[in-house]
């Protein structure tokens, strides 16, 4: 009962905080971050790169949970709210892969690099968008298609960790140039400025998926409709 | 008052948003032989496949002989017995190969006995050993007569069960199922889809005719809503 | 390109991917909504024929 | 019904299977032909037949075991479906869970029957010792992992036409750790001083995590 008064809030309060957050956000990683030493200005691309990745979790923990309660209730909302949900996922993932090169290049000397959290980032997307295509091509109330589609959504969420831990094995008990990358703790500013933009950006993500939620529960609907209309007329014939 | 073998409350299942099956409330007592009649893509089909477990309703409930379908327990599933339109065989197994796997499957005492009774009663004894792909239509039906009954269900439910079948074949689903004696004194009840309207007279204590999915005319007394 | 290319160019690449998906978004929900109401109201006008 | 009941059953239903198999060979004969023209193939693109091969053997091996495997096991509910069979057992009282693993310990022993058979003529074409204890065990642990996923994919039809190609594509990217630990097994037991325990390990967990989640999938897919 909470929870649905908290969800029927969401059009007054996420668009608003997640603009407000997203500018303050940009404000503060273009401005108020003080420079890093090593890597310079272009480091102030991890204030979206690690809250997108952070995001595309998010997104597909909300997926899985659906997924879950789909399973549990047989209610096609749920249903609906994972598919809205993978696909803010999958965005989140591009983005992070996106900006992740960029930032990459300069650094690496390389757009991609095998590293296991890069890896694990790819092998995510080819697992929703393998999810998506299998659900958006059966009907929308095809019930076996849901359940089979949450089926895979879960084991896929459940193989994530197994998949990073194979790929950094992987990576480590390999020979390879060694490439620097600095991680030093983050000075107090810069720690600051990146919980604000990962407030930001997963505000952002829950606004997404709460429209995504909305437009494929539109869609179950229209096809009811669509389904009215047609017995109907077929009924004054 | 006598028991319920079929109750269907409301039972409604939509495929891409339109109802095969709307809202059909049905209420069939024990040892009654009711057919099932309607058009093609009238409902038929999926009302009794919604009752052989084998599709979930939309909407709505029903239970054969007070086991909800839904939660479809491994009671309930002894006591059903289901021909449909496809044969349900391994094609390249013998009769006797596949009515033993299934014997075993719903724990059938005395298998061996029963399966050549029922072989000689659908009159496909000889065929035993054959490979049941090279079987005609009919003989399959035959086949899937002695099959549905190998279990001694309680509840039938035959999905247009004459296919196939010539004179003498008729006769046999007449003899086993729809005009069998009761040898026992738990009756069998029958549901049974069937276009042969004509000789519904001769066996059905009862009939359902369904249009789009709805039930326009019956024999039944109206569920009380 | 430099440094502060590489970091324009993912800024700009962040922001735009957001707001092209959410533009895409409310003009989904706009069809679908439009689409809904459509149907509501011719379905609701053929019963009252 | 009991434990004791399903074991008997399972068994029954694992030999008709089985017996299904052996008289209807099309299915897996294809299968093997996939693998043996595959591995031709490979030898020709990477020139298998100079020094190199050792480097790039683990992973020709494993690729082709799993996309022959995954397309053989595709189809290994597709005949039951057809002759109306899945459908017999699903309205049987026998614990979807029995179907499965049936279905699953079938495919398992047809697909190491072929890979074996692939790994003793690699033997021969490569002159490589292929055909060790330790890489058969490997095989046999990957085998049953990936096999456990793909029949679980498999036993859906998602009533589409392309969905022979939708399996792949469905199946493969959650096979990553399997690929992974499998190759470098595979080319830990061709070295010298073999060093495979951890690999192994892996693979077994990957293995266990596979036969269980779907073990336990299968009754709500029904």
């Amino acid at each position: 009962m909470i929870l649905n008064n908290i969800y029927e809030l969401r059009w007054k309060v996420l668009p608003p905080a997640a603009g407000v957050a997203m500018i303050g956000m940009a404000a503060l990683a273009l401005i108020t971050a003080p420079t890093e030493v090593v890597e310079g200005d272009v480091q102030r691309l991890l204030y979206v790169h690690l809250p997108s990745a952070l995001a595309s979790y998010f997104a597909f923990s909300v997926t899985a949970v659906c997924s879950v309660l789909f399973l549990l209730k047989r209610d096609f909302k749920w249903d609906s709210a994972a598919q809205g949900a993978a696909i803010v996922g999958l965005i989140f993932t591009l983005l992070t892969l996106m900006t992740g090169s960029l930032w990459g290049k300069p650094i690496w000397g390389v757009y991609w690099q095998w590293d296991p959290r890069i890896t694990t980032t790819l092998i995510l997307f080819l697992i929703f968008s393998a999810y998506l295509i299998a659900r958006k091509s059966t009907s929308l109330d095809s019930d076996k298609s849901a359940r089979f589609c949450s089926i895979y959504a879960i084991i896929g969420f459940l193989d994530i960790p197994l998949i990073h831990m194979s790929v950094r094995w992987w990576r480590t008990l390999h020979p390879q140039p060694i490439i620097a990358k600095l991680n030093p703790a983050l000075p107090d500013e810069m720690l600051l400025v990146t919980l604000v933009s990962v407030l930001a950006v997963i505000l952002v993500a829950a606004w997404f998926i709460t429209l995504g939620i909305e437009t494929e529960l539109l869609s179950q609907r229209l096809l009811k409709l669509k389904a009215i209309g047609k017995a109907n007329i077929s009924e004054k014939s | 008052m006598q028991d319920l073998a079929i109750e269907t409350n409301r039972l409604t299942r939509r495929y891409d948003g339109l109802p095969a099956l709307n809202r059909v409330s049905i209420q069939i007592t024990s040892g009654s032989r009711i057919a099932l009649l309607g058009n093609n893509g009238s409902g038929k089909t999926t009302l009794l496949t919604i009752l052989s477990t084998l599709l979930q309703s939309s909407e709505g409930s029903a239970t054969i002989l007070g086991y909800d379908v839904a939660k479809k327990s491994t009671a309930l599933r002894n006591m059903i017995g289901f021909i449909r339109h496809q044969p349900m065989l391994y094609e390249n197994f013998s009769p006797v190969e596949d009515l033993e796997l299934f014997a075993k499957i719903y724990r059938v005492s005395d298998a061996r006995e029963q399966i050549r009774r029922l072989l000689t009663n659908v009159g496909i004894w000889h065929l035993r050993d054959e490979a049941i792909g090279t079987f005609s239509r009919g003989q399959k039906q035959r086949l899937m007569i002695a099959k549905a009954l190998l279990h001694k269900p309680k509840v039938l439910l035959l999905d247009e069960p004459e296919i196939g079948l010539d004179q003498s074949g008729l006769r046999v689903l007449d003899e086993l199922i729809l005009m069998r004696k009761e040898e026992d004194s738990s009756p069998i009840t029958v549901l049974a889809a069937t276009h042969r309207e004509e000789r519904v007279d001769t066996w059905a204590t009862g009939f359902v005719r369904l249009e789009r999915g709805q039930i326009i005319e019956t024999t039944l007394s109206e569920n009380t809503e | 390109m430099s440094e502060v290319g590489f970091l324009f160019a993912g800024f700009a690449v962040f922001w735009a991917g957001m707001f092209t998906y959410l533009v895409i978004l409310q003009v989904r929900i706009r069809n679908l909504q439009n689409q809904v109401d459509m149907l509501e109201n011719t379905i609701e006008n053929h019963d009252e024929i | 019904m009991t434990f004791t009941t399903q074991l008997e059953i399972g068994l029954k239903l694992f030999n008709a299977n089985l017996k299904q198999a052996w008289r209807d060979k099309t299915n897996w004969m294809t299968a093997g032909m996939f693998a043996i023209t595959a591995l031709l193939l490979y030898s020709f693109a990477f020139n298998l037949t100079g020094g190199l091969v050792r480097n790039l053997l683990p992973g020709v091996i494993w690729t082709v075991f799993l996309f022959s495997g995954i397309f053989a096991t595709a189809q290994s509910f597709q005949q039951d479906r057809q002759n109306g069979i899945l459908d017999a057992l699903k309205i049987s009282p026998i614990h979807p869970m029995t179907i499965y693993i049936a279905k699953t310990l079938t495919n398992i022993l047809m697909l190491l029957l072929i890979e074996f058979a692939l790994l003793l003529g690699a033997t021969i074409l490569f002159s490589e010792p292929l055909f060790i204890p330790q890489l058969l065990l490997i095989v046999t642990i990957g085998t049953i992992g990936y096999t456990a996923l793909s029949t679980l994919l498999s036993a859906i039809n998602l009533d589409r036409n392309n969905g022979g190609l939708l399996l792949p594509v469905l199946a493969l990217p959650l096979l990553v750790p399997l690929l992974i630990a499998s190759v470098e097994a595979t080319s830990a037991s061709l070295q010298e001083e073999a060093n495979t325990a951890p690999w192994i390990l892996l693979l077994s967990l990957f293995t266990i995590w596979s036969a269980a989640i779907a073990t336990l999938m299968f009754p709500l897919a029904d």
